[in-house]
């Protein structure tokens, strides 16, 4: 039975990563999902931007294409619609998926195209040190808000649903098993799947906002969130709500395109 | 004086560029000195050993990186391993008795102080540790004035923390009074 | 050349030249004056089995072709000068992690949003600079339909050849105008094909190591290869290094593989050059109007001649300098403020003899334009 | 499905970063970290299999063997 | 000199100028290695009652601070090569419609990502000719903390002066390096204001008409004269025309206001030129090697000399030949693959005598290097 | 009592838009609101970015920026945070606002920095000659689309409202008095206002899609449009509703700048 | 507020194209187009002043000039 | 055969560019000869006067814009306004009767037929005005054969309208004829 050292390469271990970094939680628990899936590693493309978070794609055993800020989820789009039998997974960064990357993100989500976005929000840039992402909040401390951040927070979940993603779900580093669970419904959606995993950044959203160590920030994640509708979240509105949100179905981008081609050349509908 | 060449290298969370930087500042606020202080970035800087160089010189210094040190400092073993092979024959190497195993074959005066161990002892707070080298350094080179040291912290500490770094700062030079007659 | 005879834009000729080279895939953005390409291949790709996308923007263009042509299509895309300043971020990383693609400039006035509808060369350096850090990069052009055909397919070769994106620099007046193309027929013009690795699944394949012969084989994602690519320095499986020895040796080859291929990479014609005594070097439409004066001329005998650049990068110092050698005028003919012409100095003997003929109002340059510049330049005055 | 049994806690030491994730939510204390900040398994004959450590640990580090029930290890 | 001494990093160094020069409004994206400038900004801006905003992307910040300089207010941004690469765009409308600001390029590693944090000089010529369609532009340099402030007190001073972008082109060592700063007191470089129209309301009032000394005042956003801005070319009221007389007259205008002024615009340093036999030609991090090397061959009596380029765009040909007249070597000292090298080949009366001596592996070029590149260009082998 | 002639450049007019071009009306009611609230001339500053709708801003006589496609909320922001004062109208064409300008659009209202977001839908690019937009919707003709368009369209409230506009409204061409009541409560409003109008392009769109001439595309609007909530919606959920969805009070980013600067400078909290 | 009446249709011909939106939503059929495909007002005693051609028209080309109820236009 | 050179004028909904293209690709396609055809684009020319030119040649055209055409067609008066004055001396200026009032100082051989008048009336369909326009182009110059326009409309138009298209042919060359005897 393959293990997950099957699935990495395993000389670039140590991976970058700071200690307790969320980020590898996430990598394990991708690698985990598509074992589970038993999905063939040459079926596989995980495309990624530029970052910590985008790190992930050079320590898969997979197709890794490790691209620019912003800009993975058009890399992705030219993989998926030229060859659409490939599995196309985009881990990112909450600075790379929704700050620089914001257009690509939401023109990916309205073609309703078959890959999966997952968004590694840990509220900061990590890459750079520290300063402040559109999903940092108010009133968070980084290096580029002295003062206290204004800028409000995208809700990745409500943004991904208006665009038009057919699957949407949250989850965070401390619930793992649901991670993985959402991840192999993600990969086997078909349609645009956008996952947010709430992680961490010790380093500088910890050691900035004074929430201690790593373990520290997971327990945080523990006590702050719920399963979607709980009783809990009726009671306490603050809780961050975790699961999927959104999950229909309805046509693909690829599909759709086949279509074209068979009224272009003719050939049926 | 003449120039001096200083490496300073450990791990991340040592404070080891805190310390260089300090020194540099030091040198240039309160002892007219001229100095530069550079340091290796990058994720690579993440984990792994860190290193800053910093350059002090009563004339005006070009280039600021150090190629052989006279004064290099190692807090772990990984960094000594790394970098003892670069220091100028005859230099200053320290390094710090818990952390480093160190080698006969280095062409260098080695000292080995205590310092970690030390400072948890005799003030139990581990984070002055880099201040605490700093001092020794001092007590070795001469470079700065502890003065000038203390009054770059006035401006980085909260008050309430100086007395502390004070105590580190002389623990270090304490420690290395001892090995120099 | 006993294909059959279509009458159409220099758009549309640029559209059949890449199905004929087989492009697979096209993600583009309007913009004027290219957009004929982008909905000719809207039309003609998917009739064939290809793939057109409309892009959000022009930089998820060029990130989509280059995703495209990973999994081992050949691919492009088109714009004009706006579009292809956005392109630039996209264009270092085709360069970095050398991935065939064919971008297409259809040159309008700049700078800036400019002049939409007016023709102009303005981009010609920043075709060659545009992306930060160093590099070496390949383009072409073309002033009639029927070499905007060959260079169309040329530059589709080059990409293959050498792993590179290949810049198609055209101008609103080929782009738009319309006239005659014999279609060549299949095989009149050699294609390149991807090269593909012929190393087996299971043994190591190195993406980015050079064969004997320079090239660098491919391996489609998808495919049994599972590699890495990045726009960092990175070694020859594709992942980050920055070792100084790797990043000098990537660097260098990044930029010798096209810097030592100079002869083999240009296209030029010639009209006229052995005895010319002033010789005109002109490039795309500008160049029409140039060949006008010079048949005018000789039809005169008068010893003008016309050396018409279909590569402007790399530039072909020694062609020119060669075909410069005793020319007594040589005045160089552009829709810009002197952009070839600079080079040009640099390549000849005698930069002294070096003269520009440019119009810069927006307007296509006439013959009598040039023919009034050239008076000026022999000493006849207006 | 029987009942897991555990076989061994493979740790791997030059990958562990120390960072205690797994040491913090270890429902039975299995783990601690020693005095080189590495995880160490305290108390191997406590542990339930539930693998949550080999799962979260960010650094890929822990993997937890299991054994059926009854099934012996050779 | 006799200000307050302070010990900082050049990022740093260049945002103490920034406020020294009246910044009001930075608008900015972070990337390594030109954080720390934001950064800074972040926390000074604020305490002087100027803004600070973190933009989506490096597009959005150019944008921004054009937006800010129409309403009265000095403004920058800082990048490095990716992000200033997404800049073109911007830039070339900043050119076009005549807008002061400031952009700062910290250079590392390219092409693409390249390497993040390793020191580079590899987008001179991007400064000069990212933009598409013809264009000028002023670049300013330096290779000291005191140099970068006086610098980036030039540059806002250059850009309403010219009302043009005006870019300072640092580089990864000097931008992170740590030394002293002496802060130069109030007055003590002169700040130039902007220039304000006397037009009183109601009167027409012409943005883009050129007064008897070249300058154009401006008018506020929000004031008394409400006019059009465009990226399209325009007349004198900054309304879009493409009659060809106006196209010509503002492209040359946009052209010649800085062409022609090359001189007024031209910072250097110069050490030991005098009897120089060998001159070195250097700018940014790589002068402080250069310079380490003429110190100790002078001590040693060799004749060795420096010039320091701190204006990079325009080029200072002139400059540049009358200090090399009589050299027997110039070395071109540049950590790219050879960029002002090249300027410097056309403006020497000997091209042959010039040589370059540069690194390309993302290390910081040491005087050893350039000692052994000397020695073998002098003939004297390794 | 001044009339519309007091607020245009007249000497641009006849402008260049084609006979029935909606965009002309969005301008007629822009300047009656502006005339009706009486504002001055002084304190408007209309930003555009490219295309036949920008070219507004050529026509109106208040400060004006023409800028570049998709970039008109990002100069604007610079506009609007370094001069708070003054009052910031953003007309953008469809593509403009939510193809290439997608991300600015969902970063504006993200910061809710007070500015109004015209977007003069007329589901195609009209300036580049007929090519479908991200709001042309499914099955439209379009230059680039010659087999029918795969590509969903977003929905622009949708999207605005998700990414943090405090003020969104959708109206139409036939609509003249509502838009001009909307453009009103828009420009008054404090924070970022999004407001839809459903425009129409006779020569690309109209043509392309065979609904006739200019007024049989007005006429379009008046039948397949409906108020929010109405009975008629009830019956036929095809129809597309009008009116003022959003409309919520939140701190607005320049006066949140503001407090930074107090917490800066020690003025006050 | 007393009730407006016409005074009178000022139509810009130089501005108008033609394109008949105004003639298309009359309520009371006041509006044509004349052979040279301009708006002409055939109509005018029916005009009940509610202004939709005018905050209609694309072109700016139509204002519709009104006078209280029984004030005479001088 | 010399080169011809023609300018077709008019606004924008009158398919003047249409007509230019087709002359041009019957030309190259059907009579062996070279064509080139450009046209004004850009917003200005949505409203406003539209224009588009033709080259007819039997060797290869290198300069594709027409400064002074032979032959100059203006279908609206705003079209000949702009134009007339760029005709070559003694060359054919064709304009339409209901359109256009031309100037007697025009230096060229004017003529009017009343091309959209009897389109209307004889086949009662104003689109097939260009096709009528030219019919009379060709009845006054024999560029090229009907026939050859034909199989250029036959690949361009449903195969229902070919027959009013021919009518609307043969109606401009009778106009034509008419005047040319
Ligand atoms: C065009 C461009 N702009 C800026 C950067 C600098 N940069 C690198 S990573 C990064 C953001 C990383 O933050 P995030 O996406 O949240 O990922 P994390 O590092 O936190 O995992 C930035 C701004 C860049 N590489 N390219
Ligand atoms: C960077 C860039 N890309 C493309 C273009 C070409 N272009 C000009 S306007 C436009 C779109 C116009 O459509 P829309 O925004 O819907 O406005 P409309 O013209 O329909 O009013 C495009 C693609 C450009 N000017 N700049
Ligand atoms: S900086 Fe933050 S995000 Fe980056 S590796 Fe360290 S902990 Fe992870
Ligand atoms: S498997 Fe579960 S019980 Fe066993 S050590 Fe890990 S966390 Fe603790
Ligand atoms: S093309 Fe369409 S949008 Fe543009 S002016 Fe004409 S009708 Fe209006
Ligand atoms: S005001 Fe009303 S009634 Fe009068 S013409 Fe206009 S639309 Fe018709």
């Amino acid at each position: 039975m393959p293990t997950v050292k099957d699935y990495i390469r395993e000389r670039f271990f140590p991976h970058i990563w700071c200690p307790g970094c969320g980020h590898g939680t996430v990598l394990k628990s991708l690698i985990t999902a598509v074992m589970e899936l038993e999905l063939s590693k040459n079926d596989i493309v995980v495309v990624s931007g530029i970052g910590c978070s985008s790190r992930i794609s050079g320590y898969v055993d997979f197709h890794s294409l490790h691209t620019l800020l912003g800009r993975a989820l058009a890399f992705a789009t030219g993989v998926k619609l030229s060859k659409p039998e490939l599995k196309v997974i985009v881990p990112m960064g909450d600075g790379d998926a929704l700050s620089i990357g914001g257009n690509h993100f939401i023109h990916a989500a309205r073609r309703n195209i078959a890959m999966t976005a997952i968004v590694m929000n840990n509220r900061i840039y990590g890459m750079t040190g520290g300063q402040f992402s559109p999903l940092s909040g108010l009133g968070v401390a980084a290096t580029t808000s002295p003062y206290g951040n204004i800028d409000y927070g995208f809700d990745v979940v409500e943004l991904a649903r208006a665009a038009g993603a057919s699957f949407v779900a949250r989850t965070t580093t401390y619930h793992a098993l649901q991670m993985i669970e959402i991840f192999k419904q993600a990969f086997m959606h078909k349609g645009f799947t956008v996952v947010e995993v709430l992680t961490q950044c010790p380093t500088y959203f910890g050691r900035k906002n004074k929430l201690g160590g790593a373990a520290d920030m997971v327990e945080w994640f523990k006590k702050n969130t719920t399963p979607i509708g709980s009783e809990a979240k009726q009671k306490d509105a603050s809780l961050i709500e975790r699961g999927v949100f959104v999950k229909v179905e309805k046509p693909e981008y690829c599909s759709e395109y086949d279509k074209v081609i068979a009224r272009a050349t003719g050939r049926g509908a | 004086m003449e120039r001096c060449r200083l490496v300073f290298s450990g791990s991340g969370g040592q404070g080891v560029i805190t310390t260089a930087v300090i020194l540099a500042e030091a040198a240039v606020l309160y002892e007219y000195l001229e100095a530069s202080q550079t340091q290796a970035y990058g994720p690579e800087a993440r984990g792994g050993a860190t290193r800053s160089d910093v350059i002090i010189s009563d004339s005006r210094i070009y280039f600021p990186k150090v190629t052989q040190p006279n004064v290099l400092v190692c807090l772990t073993q990984q960094a000594y391993n790394k970098f003892n092979d670069i220091i100028r024959p005859g230099g200053l190497l320290l390094s710090d008795s818990k952390y480093v195993k160190t080698e006969s074959r280095v062409d260098a005066r080695q000292i080995q102080l205590p310092m970690y161990q030390e400072v948890t002892e005799r003030i139990g707070k581990p984070i002055v540790f880099n201040i605490c080298m700093l001092g020794a350094v001092l007590g070795l080179t001469d470079l700065v004035r502890p003065e000038s040291v203390m009054r770059v912290l006035e401006t980085r500490i909260p008050a309430g923390f100086l007395e502390m770094n004070r105590k580190a700062l002389d623990l270090g030079m304490d420690l290395a009074r001892k090995v120099i007659p | 050349m006993s294909g059959i005879v279509r009458f159409l834009q220099g758009n549309e000729a640029c559209v059949e030249a890449a199905l004929y080279a087989g492009v697979q895939f096209y993600a583009g953005y309007p913009i004027t004056p290219s957009t004929e390409i982008a909905e000719q291949m809207s039309y003609r790709l998917p009739r064939q089995g290809g793939k057109f996308i409309q892009m959000e923007d022009e930089i998820a263009s060029i990130c989509a072709i280059i995703g495209a042509s990973l999994t081992g299509h050949k691919v492009m895309t088109a714009t004009s000068g706006p579009g292809f300043s956005l392109m630039q971020e996209g264009l270092g990383y085709a360069i970095m992690a050398e991935i065939p693609c064919v971008i297409v400039d259809v040159q309008r006035g700049g700078p800036s949003t400019g002049l939409p509808t007016g023709p102009s060369q303005g981009d010609v350096y920043q075709a060659r600079w545009g992306v930060h850090g160093d590099h070496a990069i390949i383009a072409l052009t073309a002033s009639s339909h029927q070499d905007v055909f060959e260079m169309t397919v040329h530059a589709f070769n080059m990409a293959e050849t050498y792993r590179t994106p290949v810049i198609l620099l055209f101008d609103e007046v080929i782009g738009h105008m319309r006239e005659k193309l014999v279609m060549p027929e299949a095989g009149e013009i050699p294609v390149v094909g991807r090269l593909r690795t012929s190393v087996k699944a299971g043994v190591d394949y190195h993406p980015y190591l050079p064969r004997e012969d320079g090239r660098l084989p491919m391996s489609d994602f998808g495919g049994e290869h599972r590699y890495n690519v990045t726009g960092l320095f990175h070694d020859m499986w594709g992942f980050p290094s920055d070792d100084p020895r790797v990043v000098h040796g990537l660097l260098r080859h990044l930029v010798d593989k096209i810097r030592n291929n100079v002869e083999v990479l240009t296209r030029h014609k010639e009209y006229y050059l052995d005895d010319a005594q002033t010789i005109l070097i002109s490039y795309g439409c500008s160049a029409r109007s140039a060949l006008h004066v010079v048949e005018n001329r000789r039809a005169r005998g008068e010893r003008l001649g016309l050396l018409e650049l279909q590569s402007l990068w790399p530039f072909p110092y020694d062609l020119v300098e060669e075909k410069c050698a005793n020319a007594r005028h040589i005045v160089v003919v552009e829709m810009n403020m002197g952009q070839i012409v600079r080079c040009v100095k640099r390549a000849v003997r005698h930069p002294n003899r070096v003269a520009l003929a440019n119009r810069i109002d927006g307007q296509f340059i006439t013959p009598t334009d040039i023919r009034n510049i050239l008076r000026l330049i022999q000493g006849k005055g207006v | 499905m029987a009942k897991r049994k555990l076989k061994e806690h493979h740790i791997n030491r030059e990958w562990c970063k120390g960072c205690g994730i797994c040491v913090r939510f270890c429902p039975k204390q299995v783990l601690s970290l020693d005095e080189e900040e590495k995880v160490r398994v305290l108390h191997p004959e406590d542990c339930i299999c539930c693998k949550m450590c080999e799962l979260r640990c960010p650094d890929l580090s822990i993997e937890i063997e299991t054994e059926e029930e009854g099934e012996s290890s050779t």
